[in-house]
């Protein structure tokens, strides 16, 4: 991917990168991180000293959004934005070449000595955590105990991590682990809706051709009223979604929280009625909409399930 | 005509962030505080003051942003006029008391009127001279407009209409109806549908007013009897004026009301402010309860302005608007309904011993529930948007492809 | 109306009753009472010895819903359980006889000098209160301050009642009020529901007739699925009631909290749906939704709006 | 056949009271500690653990209330049916592992079964010795059985079968399968269709597992590529068969998993507890919003046990059921797919330090949440429901009357 910087769009990014997952998907977990990062989707926000296209945050939510629609089972979100968080560190290097991969744990610290809701943490190499005292921490996983947690997705689960020897491998200062926190709400608003839109466009497909009494489904008021409302909260999330990427009347930078929250219980929406309109064939392992709805859930518990939207809530109480 | 201009509206060349920043000195300064919804000193403003200051928010040059100039218009932009509406929403001013004639008969008169009327018409709309109301609506027909009965019958120069309309919004003080007839029989279904601007003094025509479920009195029936206007009263030529008239229709719903996701943001904080204002309420937003649904709410704000915002740029860019004003109104229109019953909820809590900014909310609150009933009615039903959405955007098979 | 209590059922009542408040309406506020009192409504549960039917609360049911699918304007639910609790004093007599007519202020109490959601104040004699102690006291209305509330409904305020120079005409002890409160989450989800139900008959039948398109309206599936819902929510809502008539398996008497919290919302929901099902009609003054929309909001705001499923959910897990 | 009873079991003449109390204190007492979802001891029970619970409660006279005696049943009413279901639904024992015999083919050929095939089929199927599974979905045709392909040619005295199933649940280890076939062309639509009871064992049958969202292999296709059976096979004639079952399956739709909503209300409590057991889930019922939501679902809970009560009474009562089947099963459906979520953000919140309880909760009710998706598909998706409700309950009007 040779590009020069002038007149790059973000949109242009999701062809590419959607290229490279696809690619990504028929590999394993190393070799997908090498086409991944090949693409330059590990690095596009690291620093160019890193190997690196120091772009902004705008231009890796395409590319989340598209590994949202084709359910890449990789931790590219986690990944990218790590490689942007080490800045010039030489470990930026390393996951901008695809060399190493990181994950997140997005719940617990190394205060607690304790984290959780880390995905894909048996197969990569570091994860970042809270330190608990408002910055980060790389971890080496290998000073880490890790515990596969199935009960959500028994095929793609997430980890609890005990940090008792955890060995650091490079801290995230506040401002930037708080910038980092407020980019992984964007991104994972983008890859959850993501999800939700393919979902949708696959069961408005197979809606359109599945017959029933000599019509298609889509004939069916009750289908295409739900379709509708499916597709209507899915371009809400998109609207909000992009409306993080500019400041605010003011020049301020907007919160994330509103965006995420209602990302997530939309697309959890869109997921669940797809699977309900597909009958009985959603319900199998066959069709993947029931991986998207666990990728969902997994987030969405890893914010405290309902959480998130309360703590919203009391933010804007606060704030009046 | 000329309009006296306020000399310190902003050159549009400044760019938008000047334009907000006038706007919002401009509206925080003028609205009186007996018209701020919020206040404690609210009382409800009669029409001239509601007309007054409407006509003095376009002599501040906050109101016709993206008319014509030759038509007593600001002539500029969709993202002028998106900073006003932001300006606008943010404080609880009355709702317009001109919107048939700024939303509806305004933007179509603009696309079929002659010159001569457009000159008519047009700035005597924006400076609050006219009111105009609407004649779409009949009693057996609603949205199908194949049922339409009122006819216009051509006599000379002149033209003979005879029916009935109902839903007429603000027929009691406008000065002209935008009045759709057929030309045919009701067999001819969408063919021969043509165009009217009526005066209300004309003799024959009679309203009879609706009481609303919110108590107000803003609807009514009106009555065409034997109403003989000139053929300069005509829109457009028969089906060429109503057609294109659907097209502006659908722009309008994308474009007109942007200020609805700042004023449900608005309305948002006057209800947490009035809890906050009173011991017993405030225990209500300790509630995890309350907190989670004004957490919901906060998200679909955010989610509602994205979508206002996004049909700007992408007018702004060109892009033809489509079917997409759809999304927005109906999802205003849920999320706003849903809001209206939290908030009812939260005022049942009010009593006579309740703070002042309490008692305000509880009367504010639970108008605007009664009031938002008809919100997933008017400007096309909940199931019509839907419908609109799956055929239109969706592009959803009905039948077979073959 | 002649009976003999052996072969007397309950939904005969019904019949009977909705005859006597039809006449009813048509009258002013005393004659109203007159014949709903000839009509043994207003005695209905009151001893025979008060001149009442001494018949139980099974039997106020259908009356009550009746009264809701015609949207009476009347205290009938408050006078005839008034009557039950007053058990062998003269006033009862009086209640039963439609000779003085009483409400009930759902909320406050006597000892705090202050009470509100009284129904009809400005028309009754009197009016029950709690003591504030377990009790209730009946109240002369003519002492008491009455403070109209127009802002839920205009037409039929409810009224808020200063207590300071209250005359008590007769006291409720404790069991007797407990059991009295019970009998009116019965009679108040009935009424809510009976609104519901007329609201949806009249509302079926206008999608029946209602032509578009040169069918009737109620051809579209999304109305059919829409009124399928409404009439499964007022079944529910009915059937809960209903259930609340026996003990349990036990032979205890069951809570009525979460029948008549289910019941209001659901009548709400059922109400909401009619008027936007009628379109511009049922936005207006002169279609009567409204008014069965308004009486349910009074009620809602009585018990607190949503208080009540709190309370009921508290009530579970404690109960765990 | 000689089935060994329970001495314990009350005569039925004493009153539901007793039967309750009985069947009440022996399901206590006998179901295994592992075998609740409940207990912290539970481990996911095999399939010949389920059996023999399942026979030993037929022999304790909790089974096959309502078959004649003369099959194996007891000969009892609906009341004792619901009697009994209460107090199962009541303990976090496993589902049937034998629904189709018992609620599906047992049923079906009660009504349309020649004597003989009665004898043979219903007491083995009473007592766990036989598991059916059900032929009727395909591929291509869902509930739209004008597209049934699987054909059934007769052959002398036999039939030959040709076709696929998709849907079969438990045809792995099905003795039998209630097959739904057709003996004409997919031309003549609703017309020809004809049942039959096929063993399993057949040669031409091969069945492929399907892995079901929740994990498990329940479902499978079922193919028959030359299906030899005799025509004793055969369950009434072609169409006397199907319509027969039909009515069967409405009634059944009403009276079947009667146990449901006592069973939410026992997973409501199971999911309340676990909260208490752990320091930190207990912080969130003191929450207001899962406090409110409880109180929803218990609101929903007794509206439900109405729903069944009410069948119960009526059907007692002489009354059709027809269509109100639908009532129940949408209400229970709909609220418990809502629970299903709420219990999911309960469980969330579970982290390897909680508490073994918790821990239970979590494995319990996510598996429950995915597995719920389907509640609102099977034995007629909400969609049908609601159809039915507003066709068969409502007779809402889809043409003109005239």
């Amino acid at each position: 991917m040779s590009m020069s910087d002038n007149d790059l769009k973000p949109e242009e990014f999701a062809q590419a990168a959607a290229e490279a997952i696809k690619d990504a998907q028929t590999r394993g977990f190393r070799d997908a991180g090498q086409v991944l990062a090949t693409a330059g989707l590990c690095g596009v926000c690291a620093l160019e000293d890193a190997g690196g296209l120091a772009l902004g945050i705008e231009f890796a939510l395409p590319i989340v959004a598209e590994a949202g629609k084709l359910r890449l089972h990789w931790p590219l979100l986690e990944t990218l934005l790590i490689a942007k968080a080490l800045g010039d560190s030489p470990l930026a290097a390393q996951l901008a070449s695809g060399e190493r991969v990181a994950t997140w744990a997005m719940q617990g610290s190394l205060k607690d000595k304790w984290a959780g809701h880390a995905r894909y943490a048996k197969d990569c190499d570091w994860v970042l955590v809270a330190d608990g005292q408002g910055g980060g921490a790389l971890l080496d996983l290998g000073s880490v105990e890790v515990q596969d947690d199935t009960a959500l997705d028994p095929e793609h689960p997430q980890s609890w991590l005990t940090l008792d020897s955890a060995k650091v491998l490079a801290a995230v200062d506040a401002p930037t682990f708080a910038a980092l926190q407020r980019d992984s709400h964007i991104l994972i608003a983008a890859l959850v809706n993501g999800a939700a839109e393919a979902a949708l466009l696959t069961t408005a497909e197979y809606m359109s051709t599945r017959v029933q009494f000599g019509r298609p489904l889509s004939a069916k008021q009750a289908v295409r009223h739900l379709l509708a409302r499916m597709r209507l909260l899915q371009e809400a999330s998109n609207a909000g979604i992009q409306r993080l990427l500019d400041t605010d009347e003011d020049g301020r930078i907007r919160g994330t929280q509103p965006v995420l929250a209602n990302a997530l219980a939309n697309a959890a929406f869109v997921l669940e009625k797809s699977i309900h309109l597909h009958g009985g064939m959603g319900f199998t392992w066959e069709v993947p909409l029931h991986y998207a709805l666990r990728e969902v859930r997994k987030f969405d518990a890893a914010f405290g399930s309902g959480a998130l939207a309360q703590q919203v809530g009391r933010d804007y109480i606060q704030s009046v | 005509m000329h309009i006296q201009k306020n000399p310190a509206i902003p050159d549009a060349a400044a760019g938008p962030a000047a334009y907000r920043q006038y706007a919002r000195q401009w509206l925080g300064a003028n609205l009186p505080e007996h018209m701020r919804a919020d206040s404690v000193n609210y009382r409800a403003p009669s029409l001239d003051e509601c007309r007054d200051w409407e006509a003095s928010m376009y002599d501040a040059g906050l109101a016709g942003m993206t008319w014509p100039k030759a038509y007593g218009g600001l002539g500029l932009t969709l993202r002028e006029h998106l900073v006003v509406n932001k300006e606008v929403g943010a404080l609880a001013m009355p709702e317009s008391v001109s919107s048939i004639g700024k939303e509806l008969a305004g933007p179509i008169i603009q696309t079929v009127g002659t010159e001569e009327q457009k000159h008519l018409f047009l700035p005597r709309i924006l400076a609050m001279q006219d009111y105009w109301c609407q004649g779409f609506s009949e009693p057996d027909a609603g949205s199908d407009l194949a049922r339409l009965r009122t006819k216009a019958v051509p006599e000379g120069d002149s033209w003979r209409i005879n029916g009935q309309k109902i839903w007429t919004s603000g027929a009691a003080k406008a000065r002209y109806c935008l009045l759709l007839t057929r030309t045919g029989t009701v067999a001819d279904k969408h063919r021969g549908l043509l165009m009217f601007a009526v005066p209300m003094d004309t003799p024959g025509i009679r309203v009879v007013p609706i009481k609303s479920i919110d108590g107000k009195e803003s609807f009514a029936e009106v009555f065409f009897d034997n109403v003989v206007v000139p053929d300069s009263a005509r829109l457009g030529a028969p089906d060429e004026g109503w057609n294109a008239a659907i097209r502006v229709l659908s722009i309008e719903r994308a474009t007109n009301r942007m200020y609805r996701a700042w004023r449900f943001d608005c309305e948002l904080r006057q209800l947490v402010a009035a809890c906050k204002s009173d011991p017993q309420l405030a225990r209500l937003l300790g509630d995890g309860s309350y907190q989670r649904r004004i957490g919901d709410v906060v998200g679909e704000i955010d989610a509602l302005k994205g979508l206002v915002e996004r049909t700007v740029s992408r007018m702004m860019a060109g892009d033809k608007i489509g079917a997409r004003g759809s999304l927005t109104k109906l999802y205003w229109s849920e999320c706003h309904q849903a809001f209206a019953g939290l908030a009812l909820s939260v005022v049942s809590h009010v009593n006579p011993r309740s703070s002042a900014l309490a008692q305000r909310a509880r009367q504010h609150f639970t108008t605007a529930y009664f009031y938002s009933r008809a919100e997933t009615i008017y400007a096309g039903t909940t199931e019509v948007q839907l419908d609109i959405i799956a055929q239109r955007i969706m592009n959803l098979p009905k039948d077979l492809q073959r």
